[in-house]
């Protein structure tokens, strides 16, 4: 790669920048951290918070496996080990998973539409603290052993008051409170940001298709969280006031939660791939030198994706004994899935083929993601048919089945998107060599963890046990997935090693390290606190491959203030202006007393009374409008 | 190791790959089937990706001209084109296979109630007449080429019943009754465990299912109708006196005498069952010694509770426990 | 297995902040949160499972285990015991005599009136020992640590314990408030009512 | 940063933007979405659960009262009529007469907040008696917490209003308000038929 120093090229009127820069900048110092509302700096935390996360869930899986290596092991007991199965999906699922593939689409989507900045900056940052605080909440309790033990689906009656007491299950529901409604207002601000803050001239039918996906995922958190949301506060009003939504002999019903939480349950998993299918669309044409092919197929795809796997959630209850008719409707419905899925592979295929792909790191794990994902891709199909499902539903089939749609389908592209988005993010490239070694001990690793699942599944080991008896047989087959763990675990050690080494050595990228297409490229690396100096104007799908000069651009925005420019929803003409705040304290605030509120109810319902007046005190600090702009805003006249 | 049995024996015991009845058989089929079909396009994907990638290496610079967009058009068409073929014909063969195992397993069909507590199974065969109820726990009978319908319950938390060499798995969820049927082929003894997590010894919570000619069937069910063997030598009529006095009536029952309590496994015909501590144990005097002593050494979380006997107590209880044939 | 959490617990705490004043606040969360939700399997080891078979080769272990903690009322703080009394006393039908604790052949259990005393150990003798005009002694016939489980149950039923220790409902129907909201009654040495005198 | 000639100036583009031209409106739109959702996951639940009873409401359970509630459900249909005129005003620049909507619709919020609580007394029927009991109450409570963030929003708003310094946008985030009110007094018509008279009725 060569780097183009970032002056090598002529520069916009540089008074302009430096104003630019006054204004939109971060406050300097750790106070300028608290208050920041700027969409880099926010996600940039994200990220790394949601990383601290994966290792964390990492290192508990591993203790797991090493729990397993062996018949009867003694390196976790019982009570433990259901604390590290259920912490290790909830950490994967709820703070790793969603929150990273949020972040980085925090990060990359203004760059990627032109803009300055999300479309609400403060809830941004409120979004992020609400997040920390839930992630800090369910690691504290879990070192105070009040980890939640009963899964990260909790199915009641096991999660319920009477089979499990102490306060180890309303951390649950709690925590997943805190993320979803971090997930939430994320997905409120990228829908909004996709919508009306694109940069001139990007129709809908110009978005990058990572920002299709962006927007896709958003509407499927918008649809699916709030039933997550809902169902464990019902869970924890059955756990603390004794309601009975889940008690069936006062007419409530075990399987009412097992609805609820796979309508949510079910577009997850979309929600985590679907980004991460983004990342390999910008990755393919980047490192093919041509558009992805077929760009309609591949939106379209994405849209019935989001849309099919609503109807889907069934297929997680075959084994509850709901009626056949039903369960083939769901079936169908799993396996049609398939077909858009399909689509996406076949047409990065038919790219590679078309193009001459160079073979950076980014583009071998594009490369592992289509033959991890396309295993858990048939693996899929087959758990879709009822009868082979009843067979192998909560076996390690399953376990088999859905890490490698979950490893291949979000952690591989979002590996090869670190590589590919760090050189923008920090200004640095990414060893490639230590790169080389990461993605091939992945992939070793986790097909030797994970395929041996598939075989252990169908000779009827079930999953969630903390251990097994020698006399199954089980034994060698889980030594062999305990030894690809542990290659995984050290292909994580060698990605932690390169981005340590590399933020402070690695070669200097330039603008644009890879010469891609898409506007986050046209900035520096790493982008000022404005994004732009001119917002560019779009005038087609691939605007630096068609613009391989000067981009066109409008000028007006002010630049002593923070102006944005909002733009239409369909064709991307300017349309207002909006000013956006400065750095507050308040969403900080906001979320402490969110958390006060959520953490006391857990034991007393007095925590109603104390947090809800301080959230709402927060609220209207938030609100309040402060710093009154006098020469741009006309004031209302004061009417007697 | 605690579970005797050779162990490539359980392997056959215990794995749906080894189908041992019609259910099954067509559950593996349609498996296998899927199984290959998704071999073969998992290889054709990657033999497609391998050569997109590789096939330009050492080339010149692509020509973006039209002559491409054809031949890319027709792969993915007639690849996409392919796949709904493949998955309709899956769909048609799993609602096929679906239909087969749910027929109505007729009127000859035996009933076998299973119960799930955390952690073990509760057995109950039941009768018109009450008086010809047996209850056992853990260990399910039936005789072989028969269809047995079982009715699966749950009094606390869901667990779910897999046999996999003779049925598709079944939620047992509390306020929810539910059903499945199978017809064991052979005679052998199976080996199943619960597959919905359950609590701590979810890990613990086995069964077998030992199916056996209908004759052989009969006379097992008519023992276990009978009421408990009234001990004969006065160490195991001391094990008795020692059962009714200590803890253990609490929680179990042996017919035919004053211990009624149902809150553990039904204990008449102990020491014809082949395991201990559902599935967890080969029923031997060492084992049952060991279970009564501390039975949070071997299942920690169990429900039964470690129990403080004197030397000459313990022997004579086991004693006991060890003539209930 | 909690002594295991503890340590994790408190070097948490003392990583997570430079501030002493917080590792010790953290500490003494980790020791009331432990205490709540301790898995108590009579203190096993982590794997809480023989490995070793010559363990079972032994026929005869003369006593036994010996219960966790004989102290008082080693249960009062302990969310999972409690709920283990819960299941006991309902398994245990204690409320043949004593109802839902509303009281009937036996005297209420959730009420402020104690005739022989509220402290757990009061409750542990009665359990065991019996007392005159119909308790019968189950010192026999419930292993002392469950008998400390029962105990502690019983006192939630009039409030005794802490809200978050206590048992929420059961799945069951409704017969009376969940234990974590009876409110605390202040309990009174009532000595034996007149209408429980043998006639 | 790639070097960029200016095609277009857009200086002159209005600052102050109602409804969907406008980023508030949007945002407000998906909290929209959000409340609503969970809303209609009570009401799945409520019908979900009705079918594990035979009568409904259960056996030796009152049906709800109606009073209070109907006063209620028809107080949330006519507090859209200041409102509505406030955000009529609010286009129109009009700032009397968004305060006098704003004055009117806080005092209604904390009539409607009141009336939330003789609701619940209405219901006749403890949370924790039954599953039917459960679940009225957590609808009322959920369309409560939306009630309770509105009449302090509302508030917040008619105290700026009149306090000031006033700037045009914030006649925009009125209007948005607005939007949110109509939201929420209209999802409780269907809830308020739910809760209230779907007993009377099934």
């Amino acid at each position: 790669m060569t780097a183009i120093p970032a002056d090598a090229r002529p520069t916009d009127d540089e008074s302009v920048r430096r104003q630019l820069d006054e204004t939109w900048r971060q406050t300097p110092g750790l106070w300028g951290w608290l208050t920041s509302v700027d969409h880099k700096s926010i996600g940039k935390r994200y990220i790394v918070t949601a990383m601290v996360f994966f290792v964390l869930g990492g290192l508990e899986a591993g203790v797991m496996r090493a729990q397993l290596a062996r018949p009867e092991n003694s390196v976790l007991g019982p009570d433990a080990y259901n604390q590290f199965f259920t912490m290790h999906g909830m950490t994967m699922m709820f703070l790793f998973a969603v929150p990273v593939m949020t972040a980085v689409g925090l990060y990359l989507v203004p760059l990627m539409i032109g803009a300055r900045n999300v479309a609400f900056p403060r809830l941004n940052a409120y979004g992020y603290w609400v997040y920390l605080a839930g992630g800090l909440f369910l690691y504290i309790s879990f070192f105070l052993n009040t980890g939640p033990d009963t899964g990260w689906f909790s199915y009641v009656p096991l999660a319920g008051p009477e089979f499990s007491p102490g306060k180890r299950v309303d951390v649950y529901a709690q925590s997943i409170t805190f993320t979803e409604i971090a997930a939430l207002v994320a997905a409120v601000e990228l829908i909004v940001t996709i919508f009306k803050n694109r940069a001139p001239g990007m129709t809908l039918n110009r978005m990058p298709l990572f920002v299709w996906a962006m927007l896709v995922q958003a509407f499927m958190v918008l649809f699916a969280m709030p039933w997550v949301a809902t169902v464990t506060q019902l869970l924890a009003m059955d756990r603390l006031v004794a309601t009975h939504f889940f008690n069936p002999a006062e007419g409530g019903d075990a399987l009412l939660w097992q609805h609820l939480f796979w309508f949510f349950g079910h577009p997850e998993v979309y929600i985590i791939l679907t980004p991460g299918l983004g990342f390999v669309s910008m990755i393919v044409a980047t490192f093919t030198r041509r558009p992805v092919y077929g760009y309609p197929a591949m939106v379209l795809s994405l849209l019935s994706v989001g849309f099919l796997s609503f109807g889907l959630w069934v297929h997680h209850m075959f084994a509850t004994g709901l009626p056949q008719l039903g369960q083939s409707f769901f079936t169908a419905a799993s396996m049609m899935i398939t077909i858009p899925s399909g689509i996406q592979i076949f047409c990065w295929i038919a790219t590679i083929w078309a193009g001459r792909p160079r073979f950076g790191v980014p583009f071998l794990f594009v490369l592992g993601f289509v033959v991890i994902f396309v295993i858990g891709g048939v693996t899929g199909v087959m758990v879709a048919s009822v009868a082979f499902d009843q067979q192998v539903h909560d076996s390690y089939f399953v376990v088999a089945h859905f890490h490698y749609v979950l490893i291949g389908g979000a952690v591989f592209p979002l590996l090869g998107a670190f590589y590919y988005w760090f050189p923008k993010i920090t200004g640095r490239m990414l060893s490639e060599r230590l790169g080389r070694w990461n993605f091939w001990l992945l992939f070793v690793g986790v097909n030797l963890t994970f395929f041996p699942m598939h075989q252990l599944g169908l000779e009827g080991m079930p999953r969630r046990v903390y251990t097994y008896l020698a006399g199954t047989g089980w034994g060698p087959l889980n030594l062999l997935a305990t030894i690809g763990a542990v290659l995984v675990v050290v292909g994580v050690l060698l990605f932690v090693i390169n981005v340590a080494v590399s933020l402070r050595r690695g070669a200097l990228a330039g603008d644009d390290p890879w010469g891609a297409d898409t506007l986050e490229w046209a900035t520096s690396s790493p982008p000022p606190p404005y994004n732009f100096a001119h917002i560019p104007v779009v005038e087609g799908r691939a605007p630096l491959w068609e613009q391989p000069g000067e981009l066109p651009a409008v000028s007006g925005l002010r630049t002593d203030v923070r102006d944005v420019l909002v733009t239409t929803l369909l064709d991307a003409r300017p349309d207002s202006l909006h000013r956006h705040p400065p750095p507050t304290i308040w969403p900080l605030l906001t979320a402490i007393a969110t958390t006060i509120l959520f953490v006391t109810l857990i034991f007393t319902p007095w925590g109603a009374v104390i947090g809800t007046p301080l959230l709402l005190l927060t609220l209207l600090g938030w609100g309040w409008p402060h710093g009154r702009d006098h020469q741009e805003q006309r004031m209302v006249e004061q009417t007697g | 190791m605690p579970l005797t049995l050779a162990s490539t024996l359980v392997q056959q015991a215990h794995t749906s790959l080894n189908p041992a009845s019609p259910q099954v058989r067509l559950v593996d089929q349609l498996g296998t089937a899927m199984f290959v079909t998704a071999a073969v396009v998992c290889l054709l994907v990657f033999a497609a990706l391998l050569w997109a990638a590789l096939r330009r290496r050492s080339g010149a610079e692509p020509v973006a001209d039209g002559r491409q967009e054809r031949p890319m058009k027709t792969a993915v068409l007639l690849a996409t084109g392919v796949t709904t073929v493949i998955l309709f014909v899956f769909l048609i063969f799993d609602v096929s296979v679906g239909r087969s195992i749910t027929t109505n397993p007729g009127n000859d069909a035996l009933q076998i109630r299973v119960t799930g507590h955390q952690w073990w199974w509760e057995v109950q065969y039941r009768d018109s007449l009450p008086k010809n109820w047996a209850t056992t726990a853990n260990e399910i009978h039936v005789p072989v080429g028969r269809p047995v319908v079982f009715e699966l319950r749950s009094t606390d938390v869901i667990h779910s019943f897999w046999p996999p060499n003779l049925s598709p798995k079944r939620d047992q969820i509390p306020g929810n009754e539910n059903s499945l049927w199978f017809q064991a082929d052979s005679a052998g003894v199976y080996r199943g465990q619960c597959a919905e997590f359950c609590g701590h010894q979810h890990a613990k919570m086995a069964f077998l299912v030992v199916a056996e000619p209908a004759d052989q069937f009969e006379g097992w069910l008519a023992r276990q109708r009978d009421t408990a063997q009234t001990p004969t030598d006065s160490l195991a009529r001391r094990g008795k006196d020692v059962f009714m006095a200590a803890s253990c009536v609490m929680c179990h029952a042996i017919s035919g005498t004053s211990a009624g309590s149902r809150i553990g496994p039904d204990l008449t015909h102990l020491a014809s069952r082949r395991t201990l501590a559902a599935g967890t144990l080969p029923n031997t005097r060492e084992n049952l010694t060991g279970w009564i002593v501390d039975p949070q050494a071997i299942k920690p979380g169990v429900k039964m509770p470690p129990n403080q006997l004197s030397g000459p107590e313990l022997l004579a209880l086991v004693a006991y426990l060890e003539t209930l044939k | 297995m909690c002594s295991h959490y503890r340590e994790n617990g408190g070097a948490a705490g003392q990583r997570g902040s430079a501030a002493k004043h917080l590792s010790v606040l953290l500490i003494v969360l980790a020791l009331s949160g432990c205490k709540r939700e301790e898995r108590d399997f009579h203190g096993l080891p982590a794997g809480g499972t023989i490995t070793n078979p010559k363990v079972r080769e032994v026929p005869f272990v003369a006593g036994g285990s010996v219960p966790a903690d004989s102290r008082p009322g080693p249960y009062e703080e302990n969310a999972y015991a409690v709920s283990q009394g819960k299941t006991l006393y309902n398994q245990f039908n204690c409320s043949g005599c004593h109802f839902q604790g509303g009281g009937g052949i036996g005297p209420p259990l959730m009420d402020a009136d104690w005739i022989y005393g509220s402290r757990p150990e009061n409750i542990y003798e009665t359990i065991a020992e019996g007392r005159p005009n119909g308790m019968p002694s189950f010192g026999r016939k419930i292993v002392p640590d469950q008998i400390w489980q029962i105990a502690a149950y019983v006192r939630s039923m009039s409030g005794l314990l802490r809200k978050d220790v206590a048992p929420g409902r059961d799945d069951a129907m409704q017969v009376r408030p969940q234990e974590q909201s009876t409110q605390k009654a202040k309990p009174v040495q009532s000595g034996i009512p007149k209408s429980a005198e043998l006639p | 940063m790639r070097s960029t000639r200016i095609v277009a100036d857009v200086a002159r583009l209005p600052r102050t933007v109602f409804g969907h031209r406008s980023l508030m409106w949007w945002g407000t739109i998906g909290f929209i979405v959000i409340e609503g959702s969970t809303l209609f996951i009570c009401v799945a639940s409520y019908f979900y659960l009705r079918r594990n009873f035979s009568t409904w409401p259960p056996e030796h359970v009152f049906r709800p009262g109606l009073l209070i509630p109907t006063i209620q459900a028809g107080l949330m249909l006519l507090s859209n009529i200041p409102m509505v005129s406030a955000d009529r005003a609010s286009r129109r620049m009009d700032i009397r007469g968004v305060r006098i909507g704003f004055l009117v619709c806080s005092a209604l919020a904390v009539i409607m907040t009141v009336l939330r609580w003789f609701e619940f007394q209405s219901l006749n029927v403890r949370w924790d008696s039954n599953a039917y009991g459960s679940v009225a109450w957590a609808t009322l409570t959920a369309h409560g917490t939306l009630l309770l963030l509105e009449t302090a929003e509302t508030m917040a708003f008619t105290v700026l209003l009149f306090k000031g310094p006033l700037e045009e946008r914030d006649l925009a985030g009125a209007s948005d308000n607005a939007l949110y009110w109509y939201f929420m007094t209209g999802v409780w018509i269907p809830l308020y038929v739910v809760v209230f008279l779907s007993p009377s009725i099934m």
